[in-house]
Formats: structure tokens, C-alpha cells, sequence
């Protein structure tokens, strides 16, 4: 089993994404939810590190993070898996771990 | 499965207390137990009983406090954190010569070896923060 | 409620809901708008967000206070500047945004855009000519 | 010359308490003019009477009021952000039906009209926060 | 008189110090305090950013927060001044307005 | 306290004194120490920071809490990892923080380092095995 990490702050605004991303092994996965949502956006200055990372890792956005933010389905990057808090918990229940950026 | 949960930011001002409390909701609702909630730094805000949201907004420490009726959640305030911050209990206002206290019904106030024993005992801990 | 006439400008970098900067920095807008002073808004950085339009709030469990921009022109305030590079940076345009209008009552109440988009040199400038900046 | 101070952030989470505290205090020793500190968002939180900081750190609280007593400044914790944030004289209290209140005396508790006069009165408007 | 920025928080952590710079007029100035003292430091994946803007506004930096840290005079950009609260105060009087960079 | 063992870490990853985090993480730190679990230290991005050596608040009229970095063997915390490339981004060596040290009772009581310099992808792997990762 491996790490699932949680990402809850705007990859423009803090390092967080990124950091995370460079701590990621193969075979995690991110969750991004809160502001962390925005990580998550096609055609932004930070898409292409989380599509790189997307080869080694899943990444997951919390779709009631999305809508109250106004950002569609059509707006996110290909491959990015839409969940909610059911979810977020089978999530945190399925990996080994959870480490939260803060 | 046993999940702790650790809160690290006041209500309000940072979504943590509403994220922490959506999972931890959705948790209990698919039958896995919340050994304890642990608010720490300026998430002790969220034990005061004192808040008045606007009537068109949620108030999350009651939502927290409904959720502990229906389901006995265990939510503890810690002590230090809580003291330098004035969120206190009947006995430590008393203890420290204050004349009014402000924890809400539900919150418990307690020391950070209950957050350690929260990651010891739960099977993942998860930390909501700034 | 002075005779003082201030430029105004209320400086907004941060996205919306995952802090609570942007719905009080709008709640200062609104009381402020009973003073009659010179009053601009800027949505730089992260700030463009709070300006996009359909947000649904209901699963997050918080208020949504997205249409409140809206209601901006009728308070009368009327400039809201949005810097371009901020938009591009977080892959959006104009058209993700709400179309914010106010009624202009020198040219018989004719509607207008109150949406400036400036690119990052002009905003600079807007910013240098003011006399109290709030940052939010 | 005259200065408006606005705090955004609670004390000790923050260093924004501190910073604006030395501010304004370099400022009155320079015989400069405080026309107003505004506390907004988390900074209503400086406001509380019931913080008890360790006895090695200092108390924010009790900074702001001694520097008021000495130079009669105006200390204004923004009523809306205040009572959403549990932050209340005597007064909000009962008109809230709370049964405390935990505001310190050299605080005072009104609307946010008194940020835009302060930005209107001041020649320079300093913002401490996140 | 031009304007007085005001930054507070780490340029390895938040991108304030960057938007800061991308929006100061030549002429104007930049005081770092708080944990925005740390974009005061050489060799780092910043300094060459804070150099470059130091050709057209002037950096000045507290010097209580850079002790707070451990940070000796000797580690800091040549160039940017070190001032104090007093200091401070003076630099927001002596400029027109002050945009602090949250 | 407990017959679970557990591999525990603190993840630093913020500036002192800017916000309480680097304080009130020490705090939890030195208390979990009265549990017998297997507690690690990591310190990445600016909480490199957290242990330059030199820090003096009297100015700053804050509480200096970095002496309590050098208790932390006593505490028999004593793995404490700092990530290379933080360092470097940040243009520190370790030079630039304390000499923290313990002294090991496997080896009749001989000091040695606390501090572990690891780099970004072997401070991954670290992380990965941990059982509670608390992040300040």
C-alpha cells in the first residue's frame, strides 16, 4: 500500500503542490481539495508538473471544492478522478498513510 | 476503520474545520469509528460557544457538536493551545483568575498527550490545516 | 458622511472559500460605499477567482456569496480591475467570469462593463495613484 | 503625522499582532498621531480579556491595553467578524443571548465603518496580516 | 513620492515577494519584515530576482525579524538596507502611500 | 503508555516566529516523547529554518524556542532529517544550524549527530514508512 497525500492550498499562491509533488513516490496519490482544487485546472503555469506527475502518480480533486469554485468538469485535466468525501475516506482507508501539506 | 482527526485552524477564517468536519461525517455515516477529534493551534477557536455567524451561514461549532450527540465523538480542545488563545473552561478560568469561560458543552478541554494517543491508537490520522 | 475625498482601492490576491479574506474584504466594500469616496477594486493573482461565474456552494456546506459582485454596480462601484496576466497564468479569460454591469447615470443610466482588464503594467500604475490601499 | 493601523490576524498564530504592535508603539514615540488600530478577520481575537499566554512569553492582549492606557488609542474590534468569531462585550452578548462575554476593557466593539473613516482620517494606512 | 510595499512572508513559501516585484514602479520601495526577511538572503533561488528589481526600488529589511532568525548582516544582499521600527515608520511617512503585500 | 509502537514524524515545513507552527510542534514533540514510540523529525521547504543557530528574539519581543532544538536527545529524539536541496534553495549549509547531538546509550553514552542530511528522494522513502505523519 502506498501514501495518499492531500494537497489544500493553491499551487499559485503557496509551494505546497509542489513540494508534494517532488516528495511523491510512484504508486501514490494526491488528493487536492480546498484551494488545492485549483491544481487540478487545464492550461494554468503549474499544469504540466502535475501532468508529468500523473505518469507515476493518481491524482484526485474534490468535486464540492470544484463546484463551489465555479470550475467545471471540462476544465480539468484529462485523467484527474473527480471524487467526494465517501470517497476522500475510502481514499485515506486505502492507502498505507496520509501525509497533509500544510 | 479508526480514523483520528487533528484540526489546526479556527472556524471561519480557513475551510480546515469545514473539511475536517465533512469527512469526519462521512466517515461515521460509512460506519468506520472517529476515535477523536483534536483541535490544535487556532483551531481551539472552535470550541467556543460564544460565536454568532449570520443567520444565512452555517455554524460550524454546532454542526461539530451535533455531530458528537448523534454519534458520542470525542472533541477535545488543547489545554496550552487553548489557554494562550482564551478559549477556557469553568475550571481553568478558575484556575487562572479569569472571570468568565467560554468552552462549548460538547468540547472537552485536555492535554496534547490525547492528540499523540490519537495517532497511536487510530489507524490513520488525518491533520486539516492551514 | 466626509469631505474628504479619498482614491480608494481594495486589493484583492486570494481565492475565494478556502479563506475567508474575500467575503469580509467584500463586506468593507459594501459598508464603504456609503462614504462617498473614490473607490476601485483590483483582482490580481489568485483574486481572479473570486470572480468566476456558476459557483455552487451547497455541497461545501458554506454561503455563497458570488452573487453579491454582481450587486456591486448599484452601490456604485463601478471599477473593478482585473489583470490579464493573472488570468492567463491560471488558464482563464473574460469569459469565465461573471459580467459585472453597473447603469451609468451620466449617460441616461445606459449599462456599462465594470470590468476593466488591464495588463500588469497599467494596473502598477493604477495602484501608484491611490491614497489607501486595503489588502486582502 | 497620522497613522491607521489595521490587524487581520489573531495573536501568537501570527507574528501580524506583534508587528503592528511595534509599529504602532515606534510611531507614538516618534510623537506621531495613531488615529485608529482596527482589528478584522482573525485580529478581533486580540480583543479576548481570556487569553493566558505562558508566564515566559508576553501577552498581546496586555500589550495593546497598557500601550492604549499611555497614549489613549483607539482599539476597535470589528463587530461583524467579532460575533461570527465569538469575540463579545456585555452588551452583543445579551442582545445575543449568550450567557458571557469576553471582551477586554481597553477594546471597543463597532462597525466597519470605522476601518473606511480611519482610511479617510489617516494620511497612511498600514495592513498587518497573513 | 512614490509608494512603500510592504512583505511579510517567505518567497520560498508564498509567491508575495514575486507579485510584489512584478508590481513595483521604479522609484518605489520594498521593506521586508516577518518571514519576508528571508528574501533578503544571498544565494538563493530568489536573490537573483531581488537583485535585478534592486536596479529600480530600493530594499530595506528589519532588522529585529532578521536576528528573530539567526540571520547574520553578513548573509544579506549587498545593497538592501537594514532599518528598524523607527526606521520603519519613517519609511512609511517619507513615501506616498503603502500597499502591504498580503 | 502504550504496547503499540509506532513509527511517528513530525513534517516542519513552515519559518519560525512568522507563525506559531515551528513553537507549538516542538510542544507536541516534547510530549509525545513520554510515549514510547519511534519518533522521527523531518525538515523541509522553510522549515530548515526552524534550526538555524543565532537566533536572538529580544528585538522581536518574541519568545526565542530554538534552545529547545538541542534538548530534543535528552527527549531520546534523535532522528532528526534535513532535506539537501532545502538547504541549498535556501543558500544554507548546515553550518548555518545548530550542531545538535545525543548521546547514545547503545554505545556507553558516545555523542553523535541528531541531524541526518538526506536528500529530497531519500527523505521520501523515509516518509513513506511512517505509520503518523504530523505536519506543522
Amino acid at each position: 500500500m502506498a501514501m495518499l497525500h492531500t494537497v489544500n492550498k493553491s499551487p499559485f499562491e503557496k509551494n505546497t503542490l509542489d513540494s508534494c509533488i517532488d516528495h511523491a513516490l510512484k504508486g501514490s496519490s494526491i488528493l487536492l481539495f480546498e484551494d488545492g482544487v485549483y491544481g487540478a485546472l487545464k492550461g494554468t503555469t503549474i499544469a504540466g508538473k502535475v501532468l508529468q506527475a500523473m505518469g507515476d502518480v493518481s491524482v484526485y480533486v474534490l468535486g464540492s471544492d470544484l463546484r463551489a469554485r465555479g470550475l467545471s468538469e471540462e476544465s480539468i485535466i484529462e485523467g484527474i478522478k473527480i471524487t467526494d468525501y465517501p470517497g476522500f475516506v475510502d481514499l485515506a482507508g486505502s492507502h498505507a498513510n496520509v501525509q497533509s501539506w500544510l | 476503520m479508526k480514523f483520528g482527526i487533528q484540526v489546526n485552524e479556527g472556524p471561519y477564517n480557513h475551510q480546515s474545520s469545514d473539511s475536517a468536519y465533512q469527512f469526519t461525517k462521512a466517515a461515521l455515516e460509512k460506519g468506520h469509528e472517529i476515535f477523536r477529534v483534536f483541535f490544535y493551534h487556532d483551531g481551539v477557536y472552535n470550541g467556543s460557544r460564544l460565536g454568532v455567524p449570520p443567520q444565512d451561514d452555517r455554524n460550524i461549532t454546532e454542526l461539530w457538536e451535533a455531530l458528537a450527540e448523534e454519534h458520542d465523538l470525542d472533541l477535545v480542545v488543547c489545554v496550552a493551545a487553548a489557554q494562550r488563545r482564551g478559549v477556557l473552561d469553568a475550571s481553568e478560568s478558575k484556575r487562572n483568575g479569569k472571570d468568565a469561560d467560554n468552552i462549548a458543552p460538547k468540547f472537552r478541554i485536555s492535554g496534547l498527550g490525547q492528540l499523540i494517543e490519537a495517532g497511536v491508537q487510530s489507524e490513520r490520522l488525518l491533520v486539516f490545516g492551514d | 458622511m466626509s469631505e474628504i475625498i479619498k482614491k480608494f482601492m481594495y486589493v484583492n490576491r486570494r481565492a475565494p472559500y478556502g479563506t475567508i479574506y474575500a467575503l469580509e474584504s467584500l463586506e468593507v466594500v459594501l459598508i464603504g460605499a456609503a462614504f462617498d469616496q473614490d473607490v476601485s477594486l483590483a483582482f490580481i493573482d489568485d483574486g481572479v477567482f473570486q470572480l468566476t461565474s456558476g459557483q455552487d456552494t451547497k455541497d461545501a456546506g458554506m454561503k455563497n456569496f458570488s452573487p453579491t459582485y454582481s450587486a456591486l454596480g448599484d452601490y456604485e462601484v463601478t471599477k473593478i480591475y482585473v489583470e490579464k496576466e493573472s488570468l492567463e497564468e491560471r488558464g482563464l479569460t473574460l469569459d469565465d467570469l461573471q459580467d459585472l454591469k453597473y447603469e451609468d447615470e451620466d449617460e441616461d443610466w445606459a449599462e456599462k462593463d465594470s470590468i476593466r482588464l488591464v495588463n500588469r503594467a497599467e494596473l502598477a500604475k493604477v495602484m501608484d495613484e491611490q491614497d489607501v490601499l486595503l489588502s486582502f
